[in-house]
């Protein structure tokens, strides 16, 4: 084994990894999806997988996402780890039902004895100048679907850490990765990958007392830029990125809340009906009389993704961030 | 060579190399349904597998009555009976070896049974108990699906993931005749013929789907053809001719099993009753056609056989319908006793872990059910009862 | 004309009128889907249409919820209004790409040019003792669509008068009828029904003072049930009635809200990742100052909707929703 | 008689009474690709139409090469070429007519321009700006679509409501080898055929769907096999023979108009440019197989046959180069002013009456933009400009 020092990495090198090493781990991983083997993806996430394990083990399947998860299901039912790639985030849709009807529900269904270790991942969000269907924010289906697991990255550490964990799970996992982080670069040892928390958990990745960013996936970038740029109007912001919107850590989001007692929370996902309305109101829930000012979302519009030629107008960048925390009701307090 | 690079390869080539492609010739059906029964190879047909099949069919019409009885008592919220079915419920369901698997449609617990679940636990989904009822590991037996033809690429994947374990599992996948023209049903026919899994499709052509009948369901020259369209091998069969089915089956899940991939069979039968006891069969078809087809009964059809051959008495029958009363009954009995639920096992299996989340909602329907235990002096939770 | 007094009509006699009189009125009105025809659809909801306008106006179609929705989309383009019927809310999963890609997105993408006056009613909700995928509450997932509109009777005469206004509508709906209420009775007059308020307003059901309970559709009559039983608690509770998710009632609901100072948003769907988050946050963003306690959700548990037999645990009933309303502060008031 | 009583009828009826089914022999596609081209039957193909045909092929295959180049620019975001395709692509939308619509899959410009779309307009989706770009009506032509398989539905569905509404009109649908894997390929075909719809599906098989050659997206004998399975004809033509493609194409298109329903084409042809710019074909596939197919051209077929003819001199082939680069230059020099963009049409056009939630949403992005161009002195959002 050659050494390799700490060195950059991107998260898709990251998440490839963590694939390659859990099928080595473990016989019963399977990668399945649409030009996952010979080609290694679109986003060549799969790379080498299907030369180093062979056809069998990561497979090029037909051209039908239903097929796709409904045949994983079965392949689960007989003891495999199957890990799915949907190829864009639009192109999941044709197997919803599978998924809420069958994935979500099998293990309840046969009183915990069928349980489906499937991991579904979803490449996810805009920011890439995508054509149609090519930047979907799908989260809020996934979190709306009782018995998935919803997880995205935010870092190259945990893109390797929370889909080792994901393909471990007993569970299924939607796993969501941010598309526009693919090439986000990170120092970061692949030969000792340091362990990251649970899923479950969300992280503070930037500590701050005026107010608290609650974010994940795509938007944590953002979010950091935008606590950077508050530093100039005096504002010292907190960074929290969730990391699994399912199981859903209310007790780091409402000890973070409960300490600074203002929050924005930040995605790309349409405002209306999506993930930001939960976090809200559950926030607002257990920590009413902590709150100086109501919880506020920034979020994508609500309107079908736009081209790419107006994207940035829909994504929620440090401005609209700091905008919103400007109106977190400052003369208020004091 | 790996499981998948033996997949067949249509690969066009530019002129003058034309690639041949295979025939299709041989993937076709026949232009009649394959039948046994009344034929002359009837009396070729092995004495002993005849009458198995016949106190089982007995069995079967006798549970789907009895199951209808039960929903007329409020003990069953619901029954699709195959009456009329039953050679293909069952027939096919003894085509399997124990340690292949079973994927029944909602209409199938005929055929649940016959894998050897519980005939009460069989019913546990349709009685208002918890969904599936029955451990699929025990007999090998998928939970019976509601969603139409959605349990089609469930058999295809874990025929498959047995193949690629090195294990001679067959998959048997049932479906009907509405549920072909879903999605689901193609994608399952296209992934078993790409892969070449060890499955086989059993589609019961009874008819209708619900209200539809067939002609307003396809065009095709039969189900059997779309066989061809995926590269495998299409039947028809006689679905009410129980050795036929019997036969048919068997020899798809031996291909199968050797290696020579999936094949889609169709079995031509017919719905007796209404689509479930909720259903009026009047409002969308005639009592002629009923009738046409209560004289091609799957059980006459074998009684006739065996009779003919003399390999049927006064006594056999006798014994054949005692067992089955013998059933009935127990199964009259055990369904009057009201199941045993927990409310707590709603949060339990959700996930393996539970959630926070949910640990909090447990707590509070635990709370509610101590308050109500207090107010009426029950026991909290430990039993509920009665179908709607 | 026989004149017809007004009399008690159930929801479902009222839907099917609706329908009736739209095809009456608009030959391009075509009724499709799965035993709608001949059998009259399984709640017998478009019982006589086929035998009143013919099998080309009211259609049985293939068994196959995405061809019955993409055919729509073709028809749709081609000047007609078409009315499709999910069998049940779990059987409308395999249409979502159709509706999520095409039928709420296509006005957009065509800038106006290719609207799709497509009206997807579907039965849903539980509390009818439905086997599995027969009951459940499917909403979060439209919501969540930009583009649809999505509408929910509660009342017998809004069944027909929303349903009426949806067909018109030159906007895809998504018409969420609940099942448990198809055999309600009101009185009410089929041959002059009266008009509705229009989609896109809420409707105050029963006024009241201490406290409003935001719901719709199904839990409509166990929030009045509630209201009632609060009376014997010294609670006068308001009971609105949303009608529409979307376009959603900003202003009516902020002004009970703002009336009443506390709110519980009722509904039978999952908590979490359901209509009462954007809900709860959106009054709570619109309104903070005038809340005396945080808005609080009685929902489904967030479980896969429950076996018949223990389906009354899962779903929301008088005593939760008033345990949810004394949790609303009482004594902080003063 | 409605127009859907006219439904095939297979519907089996108990023995002796088997109804006799539709043979499915006249439904089989023929053992090889239809071709003329470099047949005896070429002799027999009108000039105009050779002459057209050629003309417009070099113009598609100018189109496509100055696409790709356009992408290297950064003028387009992406472009998937149909070279090697160009005579599926224009003889496929040549055999309709004015009033009939083409449902194009997201590779099929070349079709949409060959309906009458401007070029650009045509690339509206693809280099950033607006989704659809042209308007559906004008040239009867729906969006390109990019979810795969997705459009077939639909052209059924526009079919059928011509159908019903009494217009002659046909749809032509479009979808790749790789998209006859969806369930809605399969669905859209089933509701066709039971509906008798005045819907022709093309099939262009070009051997890839991005990396994942043929084999492993089917085990059929052809694609064009498929058809039987719906009980429509299926025919196999050489995709690269123009001549061909447009024969069999205008037959079918007769035949739906004529009321004989739908019909499923498989063209075999090659994508002899990687998937799109992004695509790096090298990954999957060897150059001999380009190779060969390139040594059948869809261009040189129809000048080897012009030329034989003697339909074809050199001041012809010049005058159709040169027409090619006056279209290859307007399409360089329009594509190379940046489109005007109007970020409030974000909200305008999501619902036919904007709500009050995205009315707020756009007096926000209304107020961020004027407070940008305050900043920067510029117009508030009148143009946006540049693919990425
Ligand atoms: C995906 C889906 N759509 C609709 C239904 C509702 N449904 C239940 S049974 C049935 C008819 C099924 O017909 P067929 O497949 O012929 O089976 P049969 O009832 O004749 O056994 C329908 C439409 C369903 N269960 N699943
Ligand atoms: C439903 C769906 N799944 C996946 C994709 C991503 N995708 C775009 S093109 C393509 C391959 C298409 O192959 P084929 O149908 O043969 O058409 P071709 O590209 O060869 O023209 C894939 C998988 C998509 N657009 N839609
Ligand atoms: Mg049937
Ligand atoms: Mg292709």
């Amino acid at each position: 084994m050659t050494t390799v020092a700490v060195k950059p990495a991107t998260m898709a090198q990251a998440l490839t990894r963590a694939m390659r090493d859990a099928m080595a781990a473990d016989p019963t991983v399977h990668v399945m999806g649409e030009d996952v083997g010979t080609l290694g993806g679109v986003f060549r996430v799969t790379d080498g997988l299907a030369k180093e394990f062979g056809e069998d083990r990561c497979t090029d399947t037909p051209l039908a996402e239903a097929g796709i998860l409904g045949t994983a299901v079965g392949m689960a039912m007989y003891g495999l780890r199957p890990v799915v790639e949907m190829q864009f985030d639009a192109f999941a849709y044709p197997a919803f039902e599978q998924l809420i009807s069958h994935v979500s529900r099998m293990r309840n269904r046969t009183r915990g004895r069928m349980p489906l270790p499937i991991t579904v991942r979803v490449p996810y969000g805009g920011g890439i100048g995508g054509v149609e269907h090519h930047s979907d924010s799908s989260e809020a289906y996934y979190m709306a679907t009782p018995g998935l697991h919803v997880v995205t990255p935010a870092t190259v550490a945990d893109a390797y850490g929370l889909l080792r964990q994901a393909i471990a799970s007993d569970d299924p996992v939607v796993f969501l990765e941010p598309k526009r982080l693919y090439w986000s670069k990170d120092t970061w040892n692949a030969e000792q990958p340091t362990d990251v928390e649970p899923i479950g958990r969300a992280v503070v990745r930037r500590p701050g007392s005026s107010a608290t960013l609650i974010t994940y996936g795509p938007s944590l970038p953002v979010c950091l830029e935008a606590a950077e740029a508050a530093r100039a109007e005096g504002w010292d912001l907190e960074v929290l990125d969730l990391r699994s919107l399912v199981p859903f850590d209310d007790e780091t989001v409402c000890a973070a809340v409960r300490r600074t007692g203002r929050a924005v929370v930040v995605h790309e996902s349409t405002g209306f009906g999506g993930p930001g309305g939960e976090i809200a109101a559950r926030i607002t829930e257990r920590c009413f009389h902590h709150l100086e000012a109501p919880v506020l979302r920034v979020a994508g519009f609500d309107i079908p993704y736009p081209p790419p030629m107006l994207e940035r107008h829909h994504l929620p960048g440090v401005d609209r961030i700091l905008d919103a925390v400007a109106r977190l009701q400052w003369e208020a307090e004091g | 060579m790996t499981v998948l690079e033996q997949r067949g390869a249509y690969r066009p080539s530019p002129p003058p190399a034309w690639q041949p492609r295979m025939d299709p010739a041989p993937l076709l059906p026949d232009a009649e349904p394959y039948r046994v029964l009344g034929t002359e190879s009837a009396g070729k047909a092995d004495p002993g597998l005849l009458r198995r099949l016949y106190a089982e069919l007995v069995r079967g019409r006798r549970y789907n009555v009895q199951a209808t009885a039960l929903t007329k008592q409020g003990r069953l919220a619901v029954y699709p009976s195959s009456t009329g079915q039953e050679a293909c419920e069952i027939a096919a369901a003894l085509a399997l070896e124990e340690r292949d698997w079973l994927f029944p449609s909602y209409r199938d617990t005929l055929a649940v049974v016959a894998r050897g679940v519980d005939p009460v636990e069989a019913l546990t989904l349709l009685r208002g108990d918890w969904h599936s009822g029955y451990d699929p590991y025990t007999h090998r037996v998928a939970p019976l699906s509601t969603p139409l033809a959605t349990q089609l690429p469930h058999a295809v994947g874990l025929a498959h993931a047995a193949r690629l374990k090195g294990d001679d599992v067959v998959a048997l996948a049932m479906v009907g005749d509405g549920g072909t023209s879903e999605g689901d049903f193609h994608e399952a026919m296209n992934f078993a013929a790409v892969w070449q899994a060890p499955v086989v499709f059993l589609v019961q052509n009874n008819g209708f789907a619900i209200s539809v009948p067939l002609a307003k369901q396809t065009a095709a020259p039969s189900l059997a053809h779309k066989a061809v369209g995926y590269g495998m091998p299409g039947r028809l069969v006689d679905g009410n001719d129980a050795v036929a089915v019997h036969e048919v089956l068997s020899e798809a899940v031996r291909h199968a099993r050797a290696g020579g991939g999936p094949t889609l069979i169709e079995a031509v039968t017919y719905r007796i009753d209404a689509h479930t006891n909720a259903d009026d069969a009047t409002r969308y078809r005639g009592d002629a056609e009923v009738a046409a087809w209560r004289a091609h009964d799957p059980i006459e059809l074998l009684e006739r056989e065996l009779t003919a051959r003399g390999l049927l008495d006064e006594a056999a029958v006798d014994a054949a319908r005692q067992d089955a009363e013998t059933m009935a009954a127990s199964l009259r009995e055990r369904m009057n006793r009201d199941p045993e639920l927990n409310p707590m096992d709603l949060f339990d299996h959700v996930y393996a872990e539970t959630t926070a989340q949910l640990r909090e909602q447990r707590a509070l329907l635990r709370a509610e059910l101590e308050a109500e235990q207090e107010q009426h002096g029950e026991e909290p939770g430990a039993r509920e009862g009665g179908a709607r």
